[in-house]
C-alpha cells in the first residue's frame, strides 16, 4: 500500500458508469444556479425539472443495468464505488422516489408558500447521497453519502419556516442524527483499525487472509456495534427509532414521504453493504442483533401505532414495523452472507424497499392532499368521510393501506411474502411468525383509518364540500396506485430483477 | 520519535473524548453546547483514525480525517441554520422546550 | 389426485368463473353515479353469467373421474415457482356450484338499502375470492384468494351491517388474518421443505402432495400451521367467537354468503390442504379434531339455546353444524367424508335460508330479539311455513337435505370414532331443542300489538326462497347424483391417506344377503376398490 | 299386484300435495273428503295386495319394491325400497282403514275451523309417513317415516299454536321423541358396522344364521328399545303423550292411540330375530319395561278427570302390554293387541271427541254425566269400546290381552301378576270413566252457567255458537261423526276373530289366523310355549282374565255409580307420581342453569379472552407511547442505552467470552 504513495496514479473514472449520479448532480446544481439567476419559474416547472432529472438518471441506471448483466459487476473510482445491479436497483428506487415526491411537493410548496429551487435541489442532493450510500465500496465514501443524505434531510425537515413543528422536527432529527453518525464514524474508525482499510474489498481480503477468527478482534467487534448503531438509527430500528415519529409528524408531509422512502431505502442498502457484503465473517456476531432489532421494531412499531390519533404519526410507527419486516429479510440474508449462493435474503430486502417506497409515498401523498384542505391538520378526524368527499382518493388510500397490511393482489403482499420466504428458507421460522402476527396488530391501524374514511361522517354533514386534488399530486398518487396493483398481480419481472442483486461487486 | 508514547494512549484519549461528547449531549440543555458535543465526538473519531493510521502506517486513515472535517463543518452550518430559525421564533429556547411532538 | 394432467379444455371455464365476477366488479365500480340502475344490471349479468357457467360445469362434469377436471395451468410467477393452476373435483365441484348459484340469488333478492354501487362491487369481489379459493390447486393462489376474501366481507359488514358493525368487522378481519398468518409461514415452509424431495421450488398442490414425503415431525408442524387458519375460518371451538358477532352484525346478504360458502373455506381447506397435503399429520392428530368437533357440536347447540338474538342463535347453530363436518372429515371413512362434503352444501343452503328469514324479520320489525317477536304464524302463515321447512331441514329431519349429510357423517364416523359419534348424535336432540324453542317463541302464541301487522311473505321474497326450498327437498330425497360425483374423489383421498399412514379404512363385514340391492351395492364397491 | 305397494304411500302424498297447493281453494269440507279419499285409496291398494299375498305360498309372501337408490356411498347402499310382507301389509291395512275412518270423523269435527284444510294437509302427510314407516325395507326408510310421523305429530299437537300449552306440548313431543331417535340412529350405525347394511332382510338373516354376535344383537335391540320407548311412550320417555292431548281429538285418536305410538312395537317385531339372537336378559328387560309402564300408567289413569287424559294414560298402559308381549316373545299377540287396541282405542277417543263436541269443548268428566240420553249413539259405541278394553269376552280386547297374559305367565309369574293387576285396574278406571260420562247425575246442568273459561282455552275456534249461558244442552254429533264410531264399534266388538285361540271348541280353521299369516315374519308362535304350565292350563287363565275384567268393572260400578265405597284417587296418582313434574323441574332449573352457564362461559371466558388480548395490546400501547416523551435528550438517552447494550453484546459476550 505504501507503494501507492510513491507512484501516485490517478484513478481512472468510468464517467459513463457514473452518469446517473452526474445527472442528478447536474440537475441539483442547475436548479440552484439557474433558479438563483432567474425570477420565479412558472408553476410546476421546478417539480417538473426535478422529476425529469431523476427520470433521466433512472433511465441511465437502467442502461447501466444491461451493461452490468452483460459484463458482470465491477468497482469504480479506484474501488470507491461498486458498480453492480444492487447499486443500480437502489439508484432506480431512489430516483422513482424523487420523481413521485417532487410531483407531490409541487402544489404543497406553493401553498406553504415555499416554492423555489431549493427544496427540489435538496431532493436531488439527498438522492445523490442515498445513491452513494447504496453503491459505496468504501466505508468513508459510505459515510460521506450518509452525511450528504442526512444533511439534506435535516434541512428539508425544517424547511417549513412557518411551522414550529417543522423546526422542532428538524432540530431533533439533526441532533440525534449527528449523534448517531458520530457513532457510525467512530465505528468506521475502529473497524479500520481492525482491518487496516476502509475499502470493503480490502477489508474482506484482510479478514480472509487473517488466519483465524477464533480469537475475535474486540476492536472490530466494537466497531461493528457502533456501525449498527448508526445504521439502525437511519433505518429507524427500535431502539434507535425514537426520532422517527416526531420527525415524520413534524416535517412537511412530502418531505416525510421522502424520508420514509428514499431515506429508508438508502439506509437499508448501506446496511446490506456494510454488514452482509463487508463483514460476512462476523455474521454470527451481528446476526442475533439484527434478529433482536427486527423483533423490537415489529413489536413497538405495530403496537404503538394502535393508539395514535395523528395519521402521519400512525404511518411513522407503521414504517417502523415495516423496518422490522425488512430487518427480517436482512437477518435472512445474514445466514448466507458471503456465500456463493446468497439465498433470497438480499433480493427480498431490495424488493421490499422499492415496493414500500412507492406505497409510503402514495400514502403520504394522500395525507398531503387531505391536509392541504384541512390547513395542515393531519389528525384522523380530517379523514372522516373522505369517501364521500373524494371517493377516488379514499379508494387510493384504501389500496395503499391494504397493501401495507399485506393483503394479496397488492405489492405489499408480494413484499411481505418475499421476506417471509427468505426467512423460512433459512429456517428462521420464529421471526417469520412473529412478523406475520405483528402484521395483524398493525392491520388494526390500517382498518381504523379505512373505517374513518368510509364510515365516518364528513365535517360538511350530508353535503360535504368535495376535496380538490391537485393535478401533479393526483398523477403521483395514481401512478403509485397503478404500480401497487400491477406489481400485486404481475410481480414476476420485478422479482427477477431483484434476484440479480446477489451478484454484487466487492 | 513518538515511540515513547504508546499508540494505544491515543486511542484511549479518543475514546475518552468520544464518551465526554456523548455524555455532554445527554446532560446539556443548550442546543449550541449539544452541537459542540457532537463536534467533539466527531473529532474523537478523527483522532482515532489518525492514531490507527500511524499505527498501521497507512495513509488512507489520515486522508479520511479531512473528509470528516468537511462533513463536520457542513453539519455545523446546517445545525446553526436550523437553530437560528428556531431561536428567532422563541429566543432562548432550550432543547427541553422543544417537545411539542410526542406520544 | 392423479388426473391433474388432463390438459386445459378449449374454453378456460374455471378461469372465467373467477374473472367474470372481478370484471363485473370493476365495471360496477366504474359506472357513473348519475345512472344508479346500471350497476345492478351489470352485477346481475356478471353473477348470473357465473351461475350459468357453474351449472354448465355441473352438467359436463365427468362423474366417474376422481381426479381434477377442467384443469387450467399457466406459469404465473416463475421466479417463485408459482403457477395459475385451477381445477375442480368431486370435493370442490358442489361448493363451486353453490357459490355460483348463491350470489345471483342474493344480489337479486336482497336490497342493501343504501350505497348500492359499492355494495354490488364488493359482493362480486367476494364471489370471485370464494370461487378462486375453491378452484385453486396452487398453494400461493389458494392463499391469496383465501386472504382476499376478507376485504370485501370486511367492507360489507362494516358498510352495510347493523349497530355494532365496526367492532364485528374488525374482529372478523383480524381474527381470520391471525389464522392465515400462521398458514402463510407454514405454506412457504412446506414449499421449501418439499423442494428437497421434488428437486425444485413449486407451489403446486398436486406435485407437492404426490411428490413430497414429509418427516412425521415436520409434517405435523406444517399441518398445524395450516390447520390453525382453517380452524379459525370454520370455526372450530374455541376459535369461534368471531362468528356470532360477524353473523349478527353482517347485512342479510353477508350472513347468507358467510354461512353459505365462506365458512366452507375452512372445512374445504382442511380436506384439500390438510388431509391431502399432510395425511400423516392429520391422521395422527385426528383425536384432537374429533374431540374439538364434538365439543363444538354440543357446546354450540347449548350456547345457541340460550341466545336472545335470533341471528346469534343461528350463528351458534352453525358452530354446531360445522362440528359435524369436521367430525366427518377426521373420521376418514368414505361415508363420513362424503357426508362432510355434502353437508357443506346442505348447511350452506339451510342456514343461508334461515338467515334470509331473519333478515326479512328484521326488515319488518327492526329487531332480532326473540323476546320482541311472537305469534307471527297467526298473521303470516306462509312466512312461518317457509321458516318451518327450512328449520326442519336444519334440525335434520329425514327427507330434507340436512339429514343426508348428518346421517352419512355419523354412520361413517361410527366405524372409526364410535364414542365420539355417540355423543355427537346427541347433538341432534339439542338441535331440535333450540330451534323448536326459538320457533315457538317467535311464531307460536298470540301476536301482540307490535306483531299484529307482521307482513306476509312477499312475492320477491318467495322467489328468492324458492331455489333454497327446491334444493332442500331435492337433496334430501335424491342425493345420489351429488354423492356419485363426490365419492370417487373421496375414495382417492382416503387411499392417499392409507398410503401415507398405517390407517386402513374399516370395511363393515358384509353379510351377502339374498337381497339383490345389497349385492349390487357390494359390486359397486368392488369397482371402487379396483378404481383406487 | 304387490309390486304396486308404492301406491300405498303415493296416494296420501298426492293428497298432501294437492291440499298443499289448492287446499285453501278446496276449503271446508272438500279438502277433508279429498284427504279421506286418498287414505281409503291406499287402504284399497293394501287390501288388494293382501289378497295377492294370500294367494301365494307362505314363503313367497314377500315382495321388495325398490324405487331408487337413496343414499349410496361406498359399502353403504341404501335404497328407497318398500317391503310388502304379511306384517307390513297388516299394518297398512289397519293404519289406512282406521286412519280413513278418523279422517272422516275429522271432517265433521274440524268443521268450521279456519285452518280446516291445513289440518288435513298434516293428516295426509302423517298417513304418508306412517305408511313409509311400516313399509320400509330397511331401517333408514322406516326412520324416514319414523321422523316424519314425529314431525307431523309435532305439527298437529301444536295445531292450535296460539295456545301456549299446545305449542309447548308439541315441542315436548318432538324433543322427547328425538331422544328415542338417538337410539334408533345408533342402532342403524351399529347395524351397518356389523352387517354392512341396514336392510331388515340382511340384518334378520344374519341374526338367524348366527353371524350377528350376541353382544351386537343385544346392543341393537336395547338401542331400538330406547327408540321404541320414545315413540311408543314407554317409561322413561312416556311424558310427552299425555301432553299431546292438547291436539285436536282426531289427532289423539289417530296418532296418539291407533297408529304412530305403535311404531315402536312394530319396529321391535320387525327385528324379532335380532332380539332372539341377543342375550337372555334383553327380552326380559323389554318385558319389564312394558309391564312396569302398563301398571304405572294404569294407576295414573285411575285418578284423571280429563276425559282425554284418562284415555291417554290407558293408551300408555295398553302399549305397555304390547311391549311386555314383545319381551315374552309373543310377537303375534303384540300385533294382535295392537290391532284390536287400534280399533277400540280409536273408538274411545273419537267417542270422547264426540262427547267433547257435544259438550261444547268441555273435557272435565266431573262436569259430565248421564249423557247417554243426549247422545245415545256415542254412548252405545263408547260402551262397546269400554267392554273391549276391559277385556270382557267376546269383545276383541279379551282375546288379545288373554294371549299376552298367557305368554307372560309362560315367561315368568311376576310378569303375569303385574299384567293381571293392570287388567283389573284397566277395567276399573274405564268403568269409572264410562259412569262419570254417561251414567249417574248430570253435573253439567248445575255447572251450565258457571264460567268454564279455564277449560276452554282461548284461541280454540268454537265449533258452533257458544250458548253456554242460558239453556245448555248436550247434543248428539252429526252422522259424519257417528258413522265412523259405529264402524269402529263393530271392529272393536268382533276384532277378536282374526286370531281366535283354540278354545271352546272353535274349529281349527278359525284359530290362529293372524299367527299363521304372520308366520313368515315371526316364527315364534304359541307352539313354542306348549308344554309350559301356563299352556296346559289355558282355561284357568281365561277364567282369571274374565274374573279380573268383571271384578274391575264391578268395583268401579260399586264405587262410582252405587257409591258403595268411597272413591280412592290419591294425589300421587293424579299427579302421575310426580314423574313429569320432576323432569320439568330438572329441565327448568338445574338444566337451564347449566345451559346459561355455558352461554356465559362462552361470552365471558372464550370471547373474553379474545377481547382481553385486544385490550392488553391497547394498554401496552398507551403505556409505551407515554415513554415517547418528546424530549430530545431522553431520546438520545434511549439511543445511548442501545449503544451500551450493543457494546455489551459485541465486546463482552462475543468478544471476551
Amino acid at each position: 500500500m505504501l507503494a501507492q504513495i510513491d507512484t501516485f496514479v490517478g484513478p481512472e473514472v468510468g464517467w459513463f458508469a457514473l452518469s446517473p449520479l452526474l445527472t442528478l448532480l447536474g440537475g441539483a446544481l442547475g436548479l440552484m444556479l439557474v433558479g438563483a439567476l432567474t425570477p420565479q419559474w412558472p408553476k410546476g416547472l421546478y417539480a417538473f425539472a426535478t422529476a425529469t432529472t431523476a427520470g433521466a438518471a433512472a433511465a441511465l441506471a437502467m442502461v447501466q443495468w444491461d451493461d452490468i448483466t452483460d459484463n458482470g459487476p465491477t468497482t469504480l473510482v479506484a474501488g470507491a464505488l461498486a458498480f453492480d445491479t444492487f447499486a443500480m436497483f437502489m439508484t432506480i428506487t431512489i430516483c422513482v422516489a424523487v420523481i413521485l415526491v417532487s410531483l407531490l411537493s409541487d402544489e404543497y410548496l406553493r401553498d406553504t408558500p415555499n416554492d423555489g429551487p431549493e427544496i427540489y435541489a435538496l431532493y436531488l442532493v439527498a438522492a445523490i447521497g442515498g445513491i452513494v450510500m447504496s453503491s459505496a465500496n468504501d466505508l468513508i465514501v459510505l459515510f460521506l453519502g450518509l452525511e450528504t443524505l442526512s444533511l439534506a434531510l435535516y434541512v428539508l425537515a425544517a424547511s417549513n419556516r412557518r411551522s414550529s413543528e417543522s423546526a422542532e422536527s428538524g432540530l431533533k432529527y439533526f441532533v440525534l442524527g449527528g449523534f448517531a453518525s458520530a457513532f457510525f464514524l467512530y465505528g468506521i474508525a475502529l473497524v479500520y483499525g481492525a482491518t487496516g482499510s476502509t475499502n470493503i474489498t480490502e477489508m474482506v481480503a484482510a479478514l480472509q487472509s487473517s488466519a483465524d477468527l477464533s480469537t475475535p478482534d474486540t476492536l472490530a467487534l466494537a466497531g461493528i456495534a457502533m456501525l449498527i448503531v448508526g445504521l439502525g438509527f437511519k433505518v429507524a430500528a427500535v431502539p434507535f427509532h425514537v426520532w422517527a415519529p416526531d420527525v415524520y409528524q413534524g416535517a412537511p408531509t412530502p418531505i416525510t414521504a421522502f424520508m420514509a422512502s428514499a431515506g429508508k431505502a438508502a439506509a437499508f442498502a448501506a446496511m446490506l453493504r456494510v454488514l452482509v457484503i463487508a463483514l460476512p465473517f462476523y455474521r454470527d456476531d451481528w446476526r442475533p442483533i439484527i434478529w433482536v432489532l427486527a423483533l423490537l421494531s415489529l413489536l413497538v412499531g405495530s403496537v404503538l401505532a394502535v393508539v395514535q390519533t395523528n395519521v402521519k404519526r400512525m404511518l411513522a410507527y407503521s414504517s417502523i414495523s415495516h423496518a422490522g419486516f425488512i430487518l427480517v429479510g436482512v437477518e435472512a440474508a445474514a445466514h448466507r452472507a458471503g456465500e456463493i449462493d446468497a439465498g433470497p435474503g438480499m433480493p427480498s430486502v431490495v424488493l421490499y424497499l422499492i415496493l414500500y417506497s412507492v406505497l409510503v409515498i402514495g400514502s403520504f401523498g394522500v395525507v398531503t392532499v387531505v391536509s392541504r384542505d384541512s390547513d395542515g391538520d393531519t389528525n384522523l378526524d380530517a379523514f372522516k368521510g373522505l369517501a364521500r368527499r373524494r371517493p377516488a382518493l379514499a379508494l387510493a388510500f384504501t389500496v395503499f393501506l391494504l397493501a401495507q397490511a399485506g393483503v394479496p393482489f397488492t405489492s405489499g403482499f408480494i413484499a411481505k411474502f418475499g421476506v417471509i420466504q427468505a426467512a423460512v428458507e433459512v429456517d428462521s421460522y420464529a421471526i417469520a411468525i412473529i412478523a406475520m402476527v405483528t402484521a395483524v396488530v398493525a392491520a388494526f391501524l390500517y382498518l381504523r383509518i379505512m373505517v374513518t374514511m368510509w364510515l365516518g361522517e364528513p365535517a360538511g354533514g350530508d353535503s360535504p364540500d368535495p376535496l380538490a386534488v391537485p393535478f401533479s399530486a393526483g398523477v403521483a398518487i395514481g401512478a403509485a396506485v397503478a404500480f401497487t396493483l400491477v406489481v400485486g398481480v404481475l410481480p414476476g419481472w420485478l422479482i427477477e430483477a431483484a434476484d440479480t442483486v446477489t451478484s454484487y461487486a466487492r | 520519535m513518538i515511540a515513547a508514547i504508546e499508540p494505544s494512549w491515543y486511542l484511549l484519549l479518543a475514546a475518552l473524548l468520544f464518551g465526554i461528547g456523548a455524555f455532554g449531549l445527554l446532560v446539556r440543555r443548550n442546543p449550541l453546547v449539544m452541537f459542540m458535543c457532537i463536534e467533539l465526538m466527531l473529532n474523537a473519531a478523527n483522532l482515532t483514525f489518525v492514531a490507527l493510521a500511524t499505527q498501521l502506517g497507512d495513509i488512507n486513515g489520515q486522508t479520511a480525517v479531512f473528509f470528516v472535517m468537511v462533513v463536520a463543518a457542513a453539519e455545523v452550518v446546517v445545525g446553526l441554520g436550523i437553530l437560528v430559525s428556531i431561536l428567532r421564533r422563541r429566543p432562548g429556547a432550550t432543547a427541553d422546550d422543544l417537545a411539542e411532538l410526542k406520544g | 389426485m392423479l388426473a391433474a394432467d388432463t390438459g386445459p379444455i378449449g374454453f378456460p371455464i374455471l378461469t372465467a368463473l373467477v374473472l367474470v365476477p372481478i370484471v363485473g366488479a370493476l365495471l360496477v365500480a366504474l359506472t357513473p353515479k348519475s345512472r344508479p340502475e346500471i350497476p345492478k344490471a351489470i352485477a346481475l349479468m356478471a353473477s348470473v353469467g357465473t351461475a350459468a357457467m357453474s351449472i354448465w360445469l355441473l352438467a359436463s362434469f365427468d362423474t366417474g373421474d376422481a381426479g381434477f377436471q377442467f384443469v387450467s395451468k399457466h406459469t404465473w410467477i416463475e421466479a417463485w415457482g408459482i403457477s395459475w393452476h385451477l381445477g375442480v373435483d368431486g370435493i370442490s365441484l358442489f361448493l363451486v356450484a353453490l357459490t355460483g348459484i348463491l350470489f345471483p340469488i342474493v344480489i337479486a333478492g336482497i336490497d342493501p338499502h343504501h350505497d348500492e354501487k359499492p355494495y354490488l362491487a364488493w359482493m362480486l369481489m367476494l364471489q370471485a375470492g370464494v370461487m378462486g379459493s375453491f378452484l385453486s390447486l396452487d398453494l400461493f393462489v389458494f392463499f391469496i384468494f383465501f386472504e382476499i376474501v376478507l376485504v370485501p366481507m370486511y367492507f360489507l359488514i362494516g358498510g352495510w351491517g347493523y349497530e355494532n358493525r365496526v367492532y364485528a368487522a374488525t374482529k372478523f378481519f383480524l381474527y381470520t388474518m391471525l389464522g392465515s398468518a400462521f398458514m402463510l409461514v407454514g405454506l412457504v415452509a412446506t414449499v421449501w421443505i418439499a423442494s428437497d424431495d421434488l428437486g425444485k421450488v413449486t407451489f403446486d398442490l398436486v406435485e407437492i402432495a404426490e411428490g413430497a414425503d414429509f418427516a412425521a415431525s415436520t409434517g405435523r408442524w406444517l399441518f398445524f400451521a395450516f390447520a390453525i387458519a382453517f380452524a379459525v375460518k370454520v370455526p372450530i371451538f374455541p376459535l369461534h367467537t368471531w362468528l356470532p358477532d360477524a353473523h349478527t352484525q353482517a347485512p342479510t346478504a353477508g350472513s347468507v354468503v358467510l354461512a353459505g360458502v365462506m365458512l366452507k373455506l375452512g372445512t374445504y381447506g382442511l380436506l384439500r390442504f390438510g388431509l391431502y397435503l399432510f395425511p400423516e399429520a392429520s391422521y395422527w392428530s385426528r383425536s384432537l379434531w374429533l374431540t374439538l368437533a364434538v365439543i363444538g357440536i354440543i357446546y354450540g347447540a347449548i350456547a345457541a339455546t340460550m341466545q336472545k338474538d335470533l341471528k346469534r342463535l343461528i350463528a351458534y347453530s352453525s358452530v354446531a353444524h360445522l362440528g359435524f363436518i369436521v367430525l366427518g372429515t377426521f373420521a376418514f371413512t368414505t361415508q363420513s367424508m362424503s357426508g362432510s362434503v355434502i353437508q357443506m352444501v346442505n348447511h350452506g343452503v339451510s342456514t343461508g335460508a334461515l338467515f334470509l328469514f331473519v333478515g326479512w324479520i328484521y326488515e319488518r320489525r327492526k329487531t332480532r330479539q326473540i323476546s320482541e317477536l311472537n305469534g307471527i304464524q297467526k298473521v303470516a302463515p306462509i312466512f312461518a311455513a317457509g321458516f318451518m321447512v327450512v328449520m326442519l331441514s336444519s334440525i335434520g329431519v329425514p327427507g330434507l337435505n340436512g339429514f343426508v349429510g348428518e346421517f352419512l357423517i355419523l354412520t361413517g364416523s361410527f366405524l372409526t370414532a364410535r364414542w365420539w359419534t355417540v355423543v355427537a348424535a346427541a347433538g341432534v336432540i339439542l338441535a331440535a331443542l333450540y330451534l323448536l324453542w326459538a320457533y315457538q317463541r317467535v311464531f307460536h302464541g298470540e301476536p301482540d300489538d307490535d306483531n299484529k301487522n307482521f307482513p306476509e311473505l312477499r312475492w320477491k321474497e318467495g322467489l328468492t326462497l324458492l331455489p333454497f326450498l327446491g334444493l332442500i327437498v331435492f337433496m334430501g330425497v335424491y342425493p345420489k347424483p351429488v354423492l356419485d360425483r363426490i365419492e370417487p374423489s373421496i375414495d382417492v383421498l382416503i387411499t392417499h391417506v392409507e398410503e401415507h399412514t398405517d390407517y386402513v379404512e374399516p370395511e363393515p363385514t358384509i353379510v351377502v344377503g339374498d337381497h339383490s340391492d345389497d349385492e349390487s351395492g357390494d359390486d359397486e364397491h368392488g369397482d371402487d376398490e379396483e378404481g383406487e | 299386484m304387490a309390486d304396486l305397494v308404492w301406491l300405498i304411500p303415493a296416494f296420501p302424498l298426492a293428497g298432501f300435495l294437492t291440499i298443499l297447493f289448492v287446499g285453501r281453494r278446496l276449503g271446508d269440507p272438500k279438502a277433508g273428503y279429498l284427504a279421506t279419499a286418498a287414505v281409503f285409496a291406499s287402504f284399497l291398494v293394501g287390501a288388494s295386495i293382501y289378497i295377492d299375498l294370500l294367494g301365494r305360498p307362505e314363503e313367497e309372501r314377500e315382495t321388495v319394491v325398490t324405487l331408487f337408490s337413496w343414499v349410496p356411498v361406498g359399502t353403504l347402499q341404501i335404497d328407497l325400497a318398500f317391503l310388502a310382507d304379511p306384517l307390513s301389509i297388516l299394518m297398512v291395512l289397519f293404519v289406512t282403514f282406521i286412519g280413513g275412518l278418523i279422517h272422516l270423523f275429522a271432517v265433521g269435527y274440524m268443521h268450521g275451523d279456519p285452518k280446516f284444510s291445513k289440518f288435513f294437509l298434516y293428516l295426509n302427510l302423517f298417513v304418508f309417513s306412517m305408511t313409509l314407516l311400516v313399509l320400509g325395507e330397511n331401517l333408514l326408510v322406516t326412520f324416514l317415516g319414523w321422523e316424519g310421523v314425529g314431525t307431523c305429530s309435532y305439527l298437529l299437537i301444536a295445531f292450535w299454536h296460539t295456545r301456549e300449552s299446545a305449542a309447548t306440548a308439541g315441542k315436548k313431543a318432538f324433543v322427547t321423541n328425538r331422544v328415542g331417535d338417538w337410539g334408533v340412529m345408533l342402532a342403524m350405525f351399529l347395524s351397518f358396522q356389523a352387517v354392512g347394511s341396514m336392510s331388515y332382510s340382511v340384518l334378520n338373516e344374519s341374526a338367524e344364521t348366527g353371524m350377528l354376535a350376541a353382544s351386537t344383537a343385544s346392543a341393537i335391540t336395547i338401542l331400538l328399545l330406547v327408540g321404541a320407548a320414545g315413540k311408543s311412550a314407554q317409561l322413561p320417555l312416556y311424558i310427552w303423550l299425555p301432553d299431546a292431548m292438547e291436539g285436536p281429538t282426531p289427532v289423539s285418536a289417530l296418532i296418539h292411540a291407533a297408529t304412530m305410538v305403535t311404531g315402536g312395537v312394530f319396529l321391535l317385531t320387525r327385528i324379532n330375530p335380532v332380539i332372539a339372537a341377543s342375550y337372555d336378559w334383553v327380552p326380559t328387560t323389554i318385558a319389564w319395561v312394558g309391564a312396569i309402564t302398563a301398571l304405572f300408567a294404569a294407576t295414573i289413569a285411575l285418578a284423571q278427570n280429563d276425559i282425554k287424559k284418562v284415555l291417554a294414560y290407558s293408551t300408555v298402559s295398553q302399549i305397555g302390554y304390547m311391549v311386555l308381549a314383545i319381551g315374552t316373545g309373543a310377537y303375534v299377540a303384540a300385533i294382535f293387541h295392537m290391532v284390536t287396541h287400534a280399533a277400540f282405542k280409536a273408538l274411545l277417543f273419537l267417542g270422547a271427541g264426540s262427547v267433547i263436541h257435544g259438550m261444547h269443548e268441555e273435557q272435565d268428566m266431573r262436569k259430565m254425566g248421564a249423557l247417554r240420553a243426549f247422545m245415545p249413539i256415542t254412548a252405545a259405541t263408547f260402551i262397546v269400546g269400554w267392554l273391549a278394553i276391559a277385556g270382557v269376552p267376546p269383545f276383541s280386547g279379551f282375546f288379545s290381552k288373554d294371549e299376552i297374559l298367557l305368554f307372560a305367565l309362560a315367561d315368568s309369574v311376576p310378569l303375569y301378576v303385574v299384567g293381571i293387576i293392570t287388567a283389573v285396574l284397566t277395567a276399573f278406571y274405564m268403568t269409572r270413566q264410562v259412569i262419570m260420562v254417561f251414567f249417574g247425575k248430570a253435573q253439567w246442568t248445575s255447572l251450565a252457567n258457571e264460567e268454564e273459561a279455564p277449560e276452554v282455552a282461548e284461541g280454540e275456534p268454537p265449533v258452533e255458537t257458544h250458548d253456554a249461558h242460558g239453556e245448555f244442552k248436550p247434543h248428539e254429533s252429526p252422522p259424519i261423526m257417528w258413522i265412523p264410531l259405529v264402524v269402529l264399534a263393530g271392529l272393536a266388538a268382533i276384532g277378536g276373530i282374526i286370531n281366535l285361540p283354540s278354545l271352546f271348541g272353535i274349529p281349527e280353521g278359525g284359530t290362529y289366523r293372524l299367527e299363521e299369516w304372520l308366520h313368515p315374519v315371526v316364527e315364534f308362535g304359541e307352539a313354542e310355549i306348549s308344554g309350559t304350565w301356563a299352556y296346559d292350563n289355558k282355561y284357568l287363565l281365561v277364567a282369571f282374565a274374565v274374573a279380573a275384567a268383571l271384578g274391575g268393572i264391578a268395583l268401579g260400578w260399586a264405587v262410582y255409580l252405587k257409591k258403595r265405597l268411597k272413591p280412592w284417587e290419591p294425589t300421587l296418582f293424579a299427579k302421575g307420581w310426580y314423574y313429569d313434574q320432576a323432569i320439568t323441574w330438572f329441565m327448568g332449573n338445574p338444566g337451564r342453569k347449566g345451559f346459561d352457564d355455558v352461554a356465559d362461559f362462552d361470552q365471558h371466558v372464550v370471547d373474553g379472552a379474545v377481547n382481553g388480548v385486544a385490550l392488553a395490546v391497547k394498554e401496552t400501547a398507551t403505556q409505551a407511547s407515554e415513554r415517547q416523551s418528546g424530549y430530545v435528550r431522553r431520546y438520545a438517552g434511549v439511543i445511548g442505552i442501545g449503544v451500551v447494550l450493543l457494546l455489551g453484546w459485541f465486546v463482552v459476550i462475543r468478544g471476551i467470552l
